[in-house]
């Protein structure tokens, strides 16, 4: 797998210099950091098998976290992400502690996520004070990373921005996929598999679970922080339901086995609107059909798809 | 504000009990097929839209046009029980997936036929009810009462006939209702297309009360999960009294706390009952 | 080394075990018998944290086992096997058993697991050490040959076998293996016998139920026997089965087959 | 996995350069990005129609003859779905590769704040009409000489909501209950006529609700029991029919809104009191005296080949695009430039343009054109005030 990401990025790595269309790149750069949303929420769903709701407030939470604490701080880009994600950790350990300890699963897991997900999204969308409630927020501050001999690069642009994406995305790959590989990553495939299996054989489905969870709702919280300097805005919408449906249809449209293999899915879900130049109707009729034939003739998704052809060949 | 108190929990009786059928539904097709079809919620769209549609249209004079609206909406989830549902059947994420595919393919079909521009239906019976300061509509009464009847019904079918007795030894056990030689491929379908008329029906209730948008399926097919998850699936007079509890908590929730966290009042609810009784409260697990 | 101190458990009305007593010393292989329904896997499910005892307790090394869960339990070294074999099917037999190194792993790095993650000389090192236990207890249970199939396709004895595989993985100091016996061919059962018995050479002690004496009678050390949730015999097999209330037991359970 | 990949970022590529219709060399580039479909779509949908309208007829007559040449134009009009990502990708799209450099939209604030950022970057190069009422606070703004606001705003001097709620304490009102969808428009809304409000010494009880809901009686009812003068029920359609049904029965029966049309008045007329609305044009009426408007219904009949004419919805921006598209046009002539922006900038802020309104800028870019308000009363008599901005 990792050999096939690094052609993967090997690939992707020369795009600045294939087209000047500013708008691939744009659309390659949403695809990267939705890209890391996804690939955290399949940490948890695809690796892990627990099919959280929650995504999409992780993700609006981070957001918002991010901004406000460089914002009233005034501290770098990586130290507000930190704290983000810290913020992030801590409410997905909550409530992975409450729904685990009481053994939710499967759809229960789903609704009892989707409901906090959505309260949080009602006290973003009423705390004018704090996220200045439904307008939400504008703002022009920018990531730098420290370059040696360079210095502090502002991240601004589009090519310094797909670089600096593209980058994000790997590294946040490579780290997940670390874990994926270790008797970490093979205790989450063993809750998936079969959770009573697991448990007979000493391993702590609750503690691995919840390990799970917080890791994916990290990633989300850091795409966020993202997603939300590169549009240079957060409003109530990144919380929306409709946003946690749309992570699950790039992981599966990506193909839910493997780490890396969301960000085809949202490369897919990204470029689809401008790919096909239809009105509004029909694209959505298209989605639509496209959610239901993914499940029904390749519920591997992509990737897993073409794998399996290689393998037959 | 007794009477805001008194008013609000008949009103949250009525709206619960919208909610309640298409929990019915959600508990009946989930227990059965073991899949939670979120394209119900677009089933009780297209039902809504098609009353307003044959009433404001074609005159067809409202009772009528429910039944010929359950009807249609039935053929409607039978079909894409036999063409979609059925292949897969008892994979819950995946039946979750491609019912959320077959809403969006049907919400655009809405956009197609009757745009987004906002409709509302005249009233098929006016005025109010007003008993010591609180008011009630007569039409959210008759409904009100419309529904209760058909649950009862349902749950009387449930449990005296045949089919009825199979469906719901099903849901109890599927295994053993396999061995009774319950026909479980017959009754899967039969009972997609029930779940879908009562989501038509309920299309139809809420056309004769709130004004028609292509984007209103979502919303109250939440509500129905909320319902069927709070009464447990499979249980029957459950899933409408589930409804209804959250129609009364959104109800009085908005009288004391603000409107703004409407849709929380529920969800809180619902949250504190799976996690001491995660079966739901008349559920057996 | 574990002892069962007058365990009750009831489901609602039924009592499935009453007032059980028996201990199990170290090195022994200790038979339960009882008809269908005698309240055996129940008793053997309150052993392992499955369900917890309504009244008396299980005791191991004299540390009380009520209130762990079942993966608790196993880490204290008490590994159960299933009646009827549950598996990774998705997973080869030989990840089976890989994956069932968890506690293994645990017990000899424990915090330094952490290193494992990123590649080093250490994670190999500990691959290694894994495979060759691996490997070991495939060679132990008969399984090589089958090592890189799916556990879904092995038959029936090889997937009981796989189960037993994957609780030898836990490094035991005491194995709970439930009916191993049942359903298994002629040729099977002698390979399952002569596994156990090693195991016993090994110093692992044995709790095995079965419902029918069979192939047991041979292996145990003692053998006691369950009749309607409670204990009506104990001693060696032989004696046992010469007991009139076990042989009555026996018949009633036939005529009811 | 490659190859596939490869092949992707390939079509992506090559539609990414087809996907708006190849125009002829030297055409009038014109792009549009509003929300077509989604819950607030409504007003961005009939947006893109009126546009749509303009430039059809204009390109019929052989396109804008500037400088003894005539140019055709092309119009681009994608669908944000109110997603601000969407818009920001397809602004991009319209400003560096189509190279547009007039933009109609967006109407929804929350689409508005995605692209702003972005669209600074090219002031100077640029001209955008946005509706956004988000947008009205940066009009002059050093960086925002790029926007434009063609439509009237509710507390300017001129605005009609100021005229509105003079209306209001004219009448005696003392106390207004706000009842607004918790959303990007209805905090703005709320924001800026709590200040006219105050001003006109009129007391205000203000509720949120999510733009989903459906049952308003437990708030209806804890308004009526405070007993408000007038109800300001929220700013769409969706919304009103249901807020002025149940609020009637409740016994609130006057309403005064800023936003939406009379079709929840005429659908109650027989048990609401008084529903004061601002219309920017009442069709219905303009239809059999304005020959102009009479074209203009006919036009769109023919054009969109459907039967009847959408009285109801959202008529401002609906002719707002369709006015500012032949203005758009005008300007040009008198710069005697498709491309200098400038130019046509100073044209647009200088000229008074005769359409289906009588339309004009103010010196910073804030639309100013004649506006009506409707009474309609019990059983359904309606009497319009037409009300004509002073010049300045």
């Amino acid at each position: 797998m990792r050999v096939l990401l690094l052609v993967l990025c090997g690939a992707v790595a020369l795009v600045p210099a294939l087209t000047a269309n500013n708008l691939v790149l744009s659309v390659l750069t949403f695809t990267f950091i939705l890209g890391i949303l996804a690939v955290s929420f399949n940490l948890i769903y695809g690796i892990t098998g627990q099919l959280t709701l929650f995504h999409a407030a992780a993700f609006g939470v981070g957001a918002y976290a991010t901004h406000l604490s460089m914002a009233h701080w005034s501290i770098s880009f990586w130290l507000g992400s930190a704290f983000a994600m810290g913020c992030v950790a801590v409410v997905s350990l909550l409530l992975g502690i409450v729904c685990f300890r009481f053994r939710l699963k499967e759809f229960y897991f789903a609704v009892v996520t989707l409901a906090f997900a959505e309260m949080i999204r009602l006290v973003v969308m009423n705390w004018h004070g704090l996220t200045n409630g439904s307008l939400g927020i504008n703002f022009n501050l920018k990531p730098s990373v420290g370059v040696p001999g360079v210095g502090a690069l502002v991240i601004e642009g589009p090519v310094r921005w797909y670089y600096f994406s593209l980058a994000c995305v790997v590294v946040i790959v490579l780290a997940y996929q670390l874990v994926v590989n270790s008797w970490i990553g093979n205790a989450f495939k063993a809750i998936r598999l079969n959770e009573d299996v697991a448990a007979s054989l000493g391993l702590n489905a609750f503690r691995y679970k919840l390990l799970s969870f917080v890791l994916g709702s990290m990633g989300a919280s850091f795409a966020g922080g993202l997603y939300s300097h590169y549009m240079g805005f957060v409003d109530p919408h990144l919380l929306d339901i409709n946003q946690s449906l749309a992570i699950l249809s790039m992981a599966l449209i990506g193909g839910t086995g493997s780490v890396a293999a969301p960000v085809v899915g949202a490369l897919v879900v990204t470029a689809l609107p401008h790919l096909i130049d239809l009105n509004a109707e029909w694209r959505l009729l298209i989605y639509g059909l496209i959610l239901i034939l993914t499940i029904l003739l390749m519920p591997q998704g992509i990737v897993g798809s073409l794998q399996r052809l290689r393998k037959h060949a | 504000m007794m009477q805001l108190i008194a008013g609000q929990l008949i009103n949250g009786i009525i709206v619960g009990s919208l909610y309640g059928i298409i929990a019915l539904a959600v508990s009946l097709t989930s227990g059965i097929t073991g899949v939670v079809n979120f394209a119900l919620g677009a089933f009780m769209l297209v039902g809504a839209y098609l009353t307003w549609h044959l009433n404001e249209t074609y005159g067809v004079a409202f009772p009528f046009a429910v039944i010929l609206v359950m009807g249609v909406v039935a053929l409607i989830g039978l079909v894409a029980d036999v063409l979609l549902f059925r292949h897969t059947r008892n994979n819950l994420i995946n039946g979750l997936i491609v019912s959320i595919g077959l809403v969006s393919v049907i919400v655009a079909l809405v956009h197609m036929t009757w745009t987004s521009t906002p409709q509302n239906m005249q009233p098929f019976v006016t005025g109010v009810f007003t008993v010591g300061g609180v008011v009630v509509p007569k039409m959210k009464l008759l409904m009100g009462v419309v529904l209760i009847l058909i649950v009862s019904m349902t749950y009387l079918g449930l449990t005296r006939t045949w089919m009825g007795r199979a469906a719901y030894a099903y849901a109890q056990n599927p295994e053993a209702a396999a061995l009774m030689g319950v026909a479980t491929g017959r009754l899967q379908v039969g009972v997609a297309a029930f779940g879908a008329a009562l989501c038509g029906l309920a299309g139809s209730m809420y056309a004769t009360l709130y004004s028609l948008t292509p984007d209103i399926g979502a919303l109250y097919m939440l509500k129905g999960v909320e319902g069927a998850l709070l009464a447990g699936i499979g249980s029957v007079i459950g899933a409408l009294f589930g409804g209804i509890l959250i129609g009364v908590a959104e109800g009085l929730g908005s009288v004391f706390l603000p409107l703004a966290f409407n849709d929380a009042y529920g969800l809180l609810m619902l949250v504190l009952v799976l996690l001491f009784r995660p079966a739901g409260l008349f559920g057996r697990r | 080394m574990l002892e069962i101190d007058h365990v009750t458990k009831r489901f609602g009305g039924l009592v499935a075990v009453d007032d059980v007593v028996f201990r199990i010393a170290e090195r022994e292989i200790v038979g339960i018998f009882g008809p269908n329904g005698s309240g055996k896997t129940t008793l053997m499910n309150v052993i392992a944290g499955v369900f917890s005892a309504t009244r008396g307790e299980v005791r191991w090394k004299g540390r009380a086992l009520g209130g762990l869960s079942t993966d608790e339990v196993a880490a204290c070294g008490v590994v159960k096997t299933f009646q009827n074999p549950q598996l990774f099917r998705e997973l080869t037999v030989a990840e089976n058993v890989r994956v069932a190194g968890h506690l293994l792993l645990k017990s000899e790095l424990g915090a330094a697991r952490v290193r494992t993650i990123f590649p080093s000389a250490f994670r190999t090192e500990a691959a290694r050490k894994i495979d060759a236990r691996v490997a070991a207890v495939l060679e132990m249970t008969r399984l090589e040959a089958q090592a890189r199939q799916l556990a879904g396709s092995l038959s029936y004895g090889g997937e009981k076998m796989l189960g037993v595989a994957m609780a030898l993985m836990c490094a035991p100091s005491m194995l709970l293996l439930d009916e191993p016996g049942s359903g298994l061919s002629h040729d099977e059962l002698d390979r399952l016998s002569e596994v156990l018995r090693r195991l016993r050479g090994q110093g692992m002690t044995l709790c095995v139920i079965d419902h029918r004496v069979g192939f047991l009678g041979a292996l145990a050390d003692r053998a006691i026997v369950l009749y309607h949730g409670s204990k009506i015999a104990e001693g060696t097999p032989s004696q046992v089965l010469s007991q009139r209330a076990v042989i009555e037991a026996y018949l009633g359970d036939a005529h009811v087959a | 996995m490659r190859k596939s990949l490869l092949n992707f970022l390939a079509s992506a590529a090559l539609s990414f350069g087809l996907a708006s219709p190849v125009a002829a060399q030297d055409a009038i580039k014109i792009g549009q990005i509003e929300a077509q479909t989604g819950p607030s779509s409504s007003l961005g949908f009939m947006a893109t129609q009126g546009a749509k309208l303009a430039v059809h007829q204009i390109n019929q007559a052989g396109g804008v003859e500037v400088g003894g040449k005539k140019y055709p134009i092309d119009l681009d009009s994608p669908d944000t779905q109110g997603s601000p990502q969407q818009g920001l990708i397809q602004l991009k799209k319209m400003l560096e590769q189509d190279h547009r450099k007039y933009i109609f939209g967006p109407t929804l604030s929350n689409v508005f704040n995605g692209v702003r950022e972005y669209a600074r970057g090219y002031d100077g190069k640029l001209l955008m009409f946005a509706p956004a009422t988000a947008a009205h606070p940066e009009l002059g703004k050093p960086g925002y000489g790029f926007l434009l606001r063609p439509v009237l705003f509710d507390t300017a001097p001129e605005g009609f909501g100021t005229y509105m709620v003079e209306m209001l304490r004219s009448k005696g009102a003392k106390k207004v209950a706000i009842l607004m969808q918790n959303d990007a428009f209805g905090r703005f809304a709320v924001d800026i006529y709590k200040d006219s409000f105050a001003k006109a010494g009129i007391e205000i009880q203000t509720h949120w609700f999510e733009a989903s809901t459906k049952d308003y009686s437990a708030v209806l009812a804890r308004i009526a029991a405070w007993k408000p003068d007038y109800l300001f029920p929220g700013y769409t359609d969706a919304a009103l029919y249901d807020i002025v049904q149940q609020a009637t029965q409740l016994g609130l029966t006057k309403f005064w809104l800023v936003r939406g049309s009379l079709g929840p008045a005429i659908r109650n007329k027989a048990s609401i009191d008084e529903y004061i609305a601002y219309m920017p044009k009442y069709f219905e009426e303009a239809e059999k005296v304005d020959s102009k408007v009479a074209k203009f219904i006919k036009d769109y009949k023919d054009f969109f080949k459907v039967k009847d004419f959408p009285y109801d919805l959202a008529p401002l921006l609906f002719m707002a695009s369709y006015d500012h598209v032949f203005m758009l046009a005008e300007a040009m002539k008198r710069a005697g430039s498709i491309n200098d922006v400038a130019a046509i900038k100073k044209e647009l802020l200088s000229m008074t343009y005769d359409g289906l309104w009588v339309q004009k800028f103010d010196p910073v870019g804030g639309g100013i054109h004649s506006y009506e308000i409707a009474e309609m009363r019990r059983g359904g008599a309606l009497k319009m005030t037409l009300v004509k901005p002073a010049s300045k």
